[in-house]
């Protein structure tokens, strides 16, 4: 087993063999609609949403260091200003799904005071703030549906299952590739520098908070746009199913599985861990939440470093 | 020489503790400033002080005409002060180069040239060419304290303060980093220099100022400061000083 | 007038509970510098652990109560021994997210052991059922619990002052370097808090489920409830958690009365200008640690 | 109709198959090759539903012994088969496991989900493929709006409904009820029961001296019953919440010596938690239900509703709530139109939505079955009833046709009971 794990790692650090096999399985997934199932292509879809937000969660809890628990809040907020934008004011999808990424990213920018939290506190500061926004969306009339009782939106039909499947991945592409140009300027180095240690960082000329707020920011807008795409895949949208802690608690569950702060690490979780989910828990029926709660605390206990570790030394 | 750092009447207390008390001294262009003053003298205070890790709670900083106090220490290196940390402060997860590729990146004045060139002299100023794509965990002491002052050189600082850089190092390894340094005073950095080791302050100060209780003590030619007798009092005990 | 004059008194009573489950909570923090995800378990299985030694097997309630806060204590310990004690050095995050699975599992026994729903125990308490302070009619049975969480508070002071046991604890709270130094064996230090710490929550929850239907998914409202009260009071000081689990109890009593849809975003709202005016509590001991 | 709670919900993972072994997909498309009927449901078996979800399974179970496991499908023979999936109450899975039932599984009825949400998301995929689903659990109007008719059928009554006979009924006592009180939580389906109870109260001169909006999860109702206290005289305090809300808004009206002359605890006095918490304290409560054991309904196997609820409580040894019979219609009503050969498939959605939107008044155990044009069940105003005697029993009160005994009005104050 670990004989075919370090031969698999000489063959992974290979940079060439790396990405013939990253366009290959890139081209493989991209030609899905053509060879899946509908139920597995929408599985994809999901798992395609789950990784692009728990790469985005990952640029500011992973790299930056600072742990976001109120990141679901730009996924609603993108969703709902998407479906706001649509049925109130009849705008254009691709319009829709930019309005999403700059909500979020504005919304962002009022969180920036929270920097002055750092770990737990931070935490827990950004978690109250998903819960007072989600109230508010919940309650203003604006926001809670087209009439006066409803509580969310319901948006037309705006493509077809394999049109959301090529959506959901480009977009994929787009937020992990512009993740990966980021983290190639000065920014990835200050953010990792801020996370070592933000005392030095400042010492050395980072200008701190403005670095961590345009992680924020960045790690904001991307959901938002995934949101934004999610609203109308989804049809009907409402505060519990896009404002749900459980989609703040999601990414940053693959992100940890994976392994905290790489690329490859939520994108390695978003799959093992829909691929645990569908496939070997089916048979665990009602045992399955808490099969899945043991894994949590066995990788974090045994494993914090994420499965990701397991193909480096 | 006229001042490039001008600390006036300057205090801080943390709770009801005075670190630093009322304290004034000011450094010149160009010169070497060693800080001398037994443990708990509020040294490392004044470091961070004039560096904006802590924000003064009276008095004012002026550096190279400007007022400093109460500014963000990324904005006061990038108005020119650097400096190295008392425990080694190397971001982990990072090569030697890149600590040191960091600072000439987020420098303002880059004098015509890239990150890199920078990055590259810096490295080999200090003698660290060859192991600049080393991790930080892998490095000696004396490696470890050389990437420090390469990158607070990196960052353009004309004023670098180093945190007793020659701890722990050995006879040859000090006298490396002390070159190093008078190497870095040549080109017209001012150094302020605090350390343990007398031996080291004395060799490559011009000016000697001690610190007791957070205030200060004495100022001065090195010679003379060294000889006076309430800095030996402080340093070794009133049984010494009065014995002389 | 006399509707401000009810809100403080009830939100007051409310408090109390809400002190009571949070004293652990603020302990830990101060002692071991964490949050615990898991910490509303505590509150819910006491609870539920009381209501099936009271109303399955017939225990005196006192006796119930007892025994599920002891053994919350033992599951204190157990939980820093076997998952804490691991991964407690490293990045906040990893705790935050361990105990989130800590409480999914406690839950998931919990819904086993008990199912999904609510259970309540009602205490006949003789004597009158109300109290009547001018027009205000208060019920006795809220007074004897306000009273109960005051001895429970004024019971774990004593301990923190008197014993050498509490001194270490204080130690450690203050520095846990110079505790350490001092020859003080932190680690059972940790341990022991975690035990008081579960003792505590264990027995507000057994006062809980006397009060209002409780099941094993509102762990996490006692969870938030108890950092609220933490970061109102202060952390590590139990006096703090006291004063401040009355104010959050009147905050909480005041915004479900006044503006009850816009309560929760009220609630959190103060929370993080707390945190951002105040980081250290209103009552806080001087310092903060941050990890 | 769904109690909701802030709890961290936990990620949805496959639920269980249950029924018969596995069945191959038929290719041919004859009648006369189909052995199988495959029934396809998803429900929050796990997380805070999981009691009510309990009810619906087995109700579909008990509907599959009853038939002995066959049907007919256009005179013949089939199996019947189901697959039930968990969706934890979550819109994305629920849409996610309605397309596995309809591409993968192959199902040839869909029954709805529970939850407005769920039902939501699970219409959108249903009308993707333009199939047809039944559901019993969405009160909300906003079903109706989106889905109903072409793609979803739905067996419970608008919400809207839900207090007509209750305050008809109540505004007939005396002395007659001037002011009323109503606790209604944030949510579609709370809100439109509350402005249904609002309109029916104002038609009968009621003046509404508070209707206070309650966020879902909201832990403590004494805010609202002092706010109700300092309302002056309230003479009908109306719950429309869940059970959990009514339990907590008797406690705090005992707590506070709150006595109006009667309290509505809402559609879900009956569910069982209601009395084993509240015990005698629930004398005098008054209450709404879709469906009791005593209504006259009859469908092809029971007699009456009493025959269904004893079958039931014989077979999974506790009470039926309205739930039960409810769920049991789905499959029931799906029986009855695939029985029919004469117009093609009769397991096409096209016939299956033509003949489910002829159904005139079909009987069942859940009452006549006849839809409107928005796919929402007719149904005949919701029966009142009232907690009596020291170890409390329902009595039916209205309509007429079902009443076994009289009000206990105005409640005594809670402090003068013995």
């Amino acid at each position: 087993m670990s004989a075919a794990i370090a031969s698999m790692r000489t063959l992974i650090e290979n940079d060439r063999i790396r990405l013939a096999l990253l366009a290959l399985s890139l081209v493989l997934v991209a030609l899905g609609p053509f060879y899946l199932s509908a139920y597995w292509e929408r599985v994809l879809i999901f798992v395609f949403f789950n990784i692009a937000l728990a790469s985005s969660w990952n640029v500011i809890g992973g790299i930056a260091g600072y742990p976001s628990f109120g990141h679901g809040v730009f996924f609603g907020m993108g969703a709902y200003t998407c479906a706001i934008l649509i049925v109130r004011g009849g705008v254009p999808f691709p319009l829709a799904i930019l309005g999403g990424g700059a909500v979020a990213g504005a919304f962002a920018l009022l969180f920036i005071p929270l920097f002055r939290q750092r770990g737990f506190y931070f935490a827990l500061s950004t978690l109250a703030a998903q819960f007072a926004i989600e109230t508010v969306v919940r309650t203003w009339s604006f926001t809670r549906g087209l009439q006066s009782f409803d509580q969310g939106w319901n948006l037309p039909d705006l493509g077809s299952l394999d049109f959301f499947y090529w959506l959901t991945l480009g977009l994929l592409v787009a937020c992990i590739g512009s993740i990966i140009l980021m983290l190639r300027t000065r920014v990835g180095l200050a953010l990792r520098a801020i996370h070592k240690d933000e005392v030095v960082a400042a010492s050395v000329g980072i200008p701190c908070t403005r670095y961590k707020a345009i992680a924020f920011v960045f790690s904001a807008v991307w959901p938002g746009v995934m949101g934004a795409a999610y609203a109308p895949f989804l049809v009907f949208i409402s505060s519990d199913n896009v404002f749900n802690i459980s989609i703040t608690l999601n990414m940053i569950l693959i992100a940890i599985f994976g392994g905290i702060g790489t690329i490859i690490g939520p994108i390695i979780g978003g799959l093992l861990l829909s691929i645990i989910d569908r496939l070997s828990w089916a048979y665990l029926l009602q045992y399955h939440t808490l099969i899945y709660g043991l894994m949590i605390i066995a990788v974090i206990s045994f494993r914090p470093a994420g499965i990701a570790s397991w193909f480096k030394k | 020489m006229s001042a490039i750092l001008e600390v006036t009447k300057v205090g801080k207390r943390f709770g009801g503790v005075e670190a630093v008390r009322d304290l004034s001294f000011s450094v010149a262009q160009g010169e070497i400033l060693g800080m001398i003053g037994p443990n708990g003298a509020g040294k490392t205070t004044v470091f961070n002080l004039i560096s904006g890790v802590v924000e003064p709670t009276n008095g004012r900083i002026v550096f190279d005409g400007k007022d400093i106090q109460g500014k963000r220490p990324d904005q006061i290196c990038t108005a020119g002060i650097a400096r190295t940390f008392q425990t080694s402060s190397l971001l982990s997860g990072m090569s030697a180069r890149e600590n040191v590729h960091v600072a000439s990146l987020f420098r303002r004045e880059k004098g015509g040239r890239t990150a890199d060139q920078i990055t590259d002299q810096a490295l080999a100023l200090c003698g660290l060419t060859g192991i600049a794509a080393k991790q930080t965990d892998q490095l000696t002491t004396s490696e470890q304290k050389r990437v420090e002052v390469a990158r607070a050189y990196a960052t353009g600082a004309r004023l670098i303060m180093t945190d007793e850089v020659v701890a722990g190092l050995n006879g040859v390894e000090t006298d490396q980093i002390l070159d190093i340094l008078q190497g870095i005073n040549r080109e017209g950095i001012t150094l302020i220099f605090v350390e343990h080791d007398v031996r080291a302050v004395m060799r490559v100060s011009h000016r000697l100022v001690v610190l007791a209780e957070g205030t200060l003590l004495a100022e001065g030619d090195p010679q003379v400061v060294a000889r006076s007798a309430d800095v030996i009092r402080v340093y070794l005990g009133s049984r010494y000083a009065d014995a002389r | 007038m006399s509707e401000i004059i009810e809100i403080i008194i009830f939100g007051t009573l409310r408090g109390a509970i809400f002190a009571l489950a949070a004293f652990g909570f603020s302990l830990v923090l101060g002692v071991l510098g964490i949050v615990n995800f898991a910490h509303g378990v505590f509150v819910v299985l006491g609870a539920l652990i009381t209501w099936s030694l009271t109303a399955q097997i017939g225990i005196n309630i006192v006796v119930a109560s007892l025994i599920a806060a002891g053994s919350m204590g033992v599951l204190g310990v157990f939980i820093q021994k076997v998952f804490i004690d691991r991964v407690f050095k490293l990045h906040p995050l990893m705790i935050l997210v361990q105990t989130f699975g800590v409480a999914v599992v406690a839950t998931q026994l919990a819904e086993l052991a008990w199912g999904g729903g609510e259970r309540s125990l009602k205490v006949e308490f003789p004597g009158p059922a109300l109290l009547t302070i001018g027009d205000i009619y208060i019920p006795t049975w809220d007074i004897v619990i306000f009273v109960i969480s005051l001895i429970a508070a004024g019971v774990l002071v004593m301990i923190m002052q008197m014993t050498p046991l509490g001194r270490a604890v204080r130690a450690c709270r203050d520095n846990i370097d110079s505790a350490s130094l001092v020859g003080v064996d932190v680690g059972r230090v940790f341990l022991i808090t975690m035990g008081i710490c579960g003792i505590w929550s264990g027995l507000a929850g057994a006062l809980v489920i006397t009060l209002k239907p409780t099941g094993p998914y509102m762990h996490f409202f006692w969870t938030l409830d108890a950092f609220l009260v933490v970061v109102i009071g202060g952390m590590g000081s139990i006096s703090g958690a006291l004063i401040g689990g009355f104010l959050y109890g009147i905050i909480n009593f005041a915004a479900y009365y006044y503006l009850p849809n816009q309560a929760p975003a009220i609630i959190f709202a103060t929370l993080i200008a707390l945190l951002m005016i105040r980081p250290q509590g209103l009552f806080g001991l001087g310092t903060t640690v941050r990890k | 109709m769904s109690k909701k709670t802030m709890a961290i919900k936990r990620r949805t993972f496959l639920g269980s198959a249950m029924g018969a072994a596995s069945m191959v997909a038929l290719g041919a498309p004859a009648i006369a090759q189909r052995k199988t009927v495959h029934f396809g449901a998803s429900l929050p078996l796990t997380g805070p539903y999981e009691k009510v979800s309990k009810v619906y399974k087995d109700a579909y179970d008990l509907w599959t012994q009853t038939v002995g496991g066959k049907v007919s499908v256009g005179g013949q023979d089939a199996d019947v088969k189901w697959t039930i999936y968990d969706d934890e109450n979550k819109a994305a899975r629920t849409a996610e496991l309605t397309e596995r039932l309809i591409s993968s599984d192959k199902v040839d009825c869909i029954v709805g989900t529970y939850g407005t949400d769920t039902v939501l998301a699970q219409g959108a995929i249903a009308r993707k493929y333009e199939r047809i689903t039944m559901q019993a659990g969405a009160a909300s109007a906003r079903v109706d709006e989106q889905i109903g008719g072409h793609t979803t059928f739905t067996l419970i009554g608008p919400s809207r409904n839900y207090p007509t006979l209750a305050i008809d009924h109540l505004a007939k006592q005396n002395p007659k009820p001037k002011t009323m009180a109503i606790i209604t939580m944030d949510d579609p389906v709370y809100q439109e029961f509350a402005a249904g109870a609002i309109a029916d109260a104002e038609r009968h001169g009621i003046k509404i001296v508070l209707n206070e909006v309650l966020p879902m999860n909201t832990q403590d109702l004494r805010p609202t019953v002092l706010k109700i206290k300092r309302a002056g005289d309230v003479d009908i305090i109306y719950n429309t919440g869940w059970d959990l809300i009514c339990i907590k808004l008797i406690q705090e009206c005992v707590a506070l010596d709150v006595n109006p002359k009667a309290i509505v605890g809402g559609h879900l006095t009956t569910n069982p938690v209601v009395k084993e918490t509240l015990k005698g304290q629930l004398q005098y409560i008054y209450g709404i239900t879709n469906w009791l054991p005593q209504m006259a309904y009859k469908d092809k196997y029971y007699a009456n509703c009493q025959a269904f609820a004893d079958k039931f409580q014989a077979t999974y040894n506790y009470a039926p709530t309205y739930h039960a019979a409810m769920a049991y219609a789905i499959p029931y009503i799906y029986q009855h139109v695939i029985a029919d050969g004469s117009e093609g498939d009769p397991l096409d959605s096209k016939i299956m939505r033509k003949r489910i939107a002829a159904l005139n008044n079909l009987e069942s155990v859940w009452g006549p079955i006849k839809f409107n044009d928005k796919g929402r069940i007719l149904t005949p105003g919701v029966p009142v009833l009232q907690w009596q005697g020291t170890d409390p029993k329902v009595v039916v009160l209205a309509p007429d046709a079902l009443a076994n005994g009289k009000d206990l009005y105005p409640m005594p104050a809670f402090n003068k009971r013995g």
